[in-house]
């Protein structure tokens, strides 16, 4: 499936732009780190980063959907 | 997130007849991070998560607590030393609810809300807790 | 102590470039104590005695904390309910100190500082605390 | 001796006034409050209330001196 993806901070930075498509071989919000640890090693390095999904952070076995707001939330650090 | 934050007006605004103690947080952009020098801060934020996000840590507070009014405001954007990028207001019947909880949700909005920060420097910018 | 307190002119006086939080306490008159209805608080204070203790608790405050600039006004005589008998204001580089430090103040103020209050009601008034 | 007191809040209202001039028969805090309490028994009442002198709380040894500023000091509740 495709997936579209937000993404903010750092995040961004690594992927060069603020939203990305990606071509996931599974459905699951693991699938899709693995995805994208795969073309952007550099996610890697980061002390953590989560994926939220319709803006509620998302569990490894979450299945995703076309239809979803999918986005990448390295390290906040707001305050 | 774009407007300056106006200290006396948040006070009002959390200002009840039942209200015997309101503590507010402000934090303020400091001139310099382990010994460096800050330029600027820029801040940037996953608007409607965040905005969800903070609902539910005031929620929370309203829960653990005997709260009666509470708002917090974040910023985004370019802040210069100074300016302040958060402020928290909380109002109670008696000061150490208000204390607690607005420490609370400072320390949870850290925590949890999708904002990010970048610190800016003479020579060099660092986003702020994304490397170990 | 007989001038309205100016929560941002306060806040103002506290912040520093190198202040990354500031706690603020705010008291304010409440419409009521133990469910009954008050009319108004009347404070009266040993003046000099009440600014020494105040700057000891002050004193204090910066041995025990990396406090940056420190404010704590109180007034004395009648105020209505809303209006502000104290504000406490601190900066810190870290806003964990500033917290702690300014819980410290009105705590500490509330047991050593010769202010006293009287509360009004419709069918009388007491002097808070005094008896047991 | 002869002390003059400065008086506060509730210990004001029980003196009638703001300011009283008792004579003592000895020269110590403790003498004060024994006197005090004689002549105004209503103060035992109270929660309790403290001896300031010269702008310092006093414990009950301390000696006094005519020339001392001497006020009472009923439980405080500002804030």
């Amino acid at each position: 499936m495709k997936i579209k993806l937000l993404a903010f901070g750092i995040a961004r930075e690594i992927f060069g732009a603020s939203s990305i498509e990606i071509e996931l071989p599974g459905n699951t919000v693991a699938d899709l780190k693995f995805s994208l640890e795969a073309l952007y090693p550099k996610l890697k390095a980061l002390a953590s980063y989560l994926v939220a999904v319709n803006n509620e952070y998302a569990a490894g076995d979450l299945v995703l959907d076309i239809r979803d707001e999918v986005a990448i939330i390295p390290p906040v650090s707001g305050g | 997130m774009n407007q300056a934050l106006e200290v006396q007006a948040c006070i009002d605004w959390v200002m009840t007849p039942e209200s015997g103690g309101i503590d507010v947080f402000i934090g303020t952009v400091r001139n310099a991070t382990k010994g460096k020098q800050v330029i600027r801060l820029e801040f940037e934020a996953y608007e409607p998560m965040a905005s969800k996000e903070m609902e539910k840590i005031a929620a929370q507070a309203f829960e653990k607590w005997p709260v009666q009014k509470l708002l917090v405001h974040h910023r985004v954007g370019v802040l210069e030393v100074g300016e302040i990028p958060v402020i928290i207001a909380v109002s109670c019947a008696h000061r150490d609810a208000a204390f607690e909880a607005c420490r609370f949700v400072i320390d949870t909005l850290k925590q949890t809300v999708p904002i990010w920060k970048k610190e800016v420097f003479e020579d060099g910018e660092t986003w702020v807790a994304a490397h170990p």
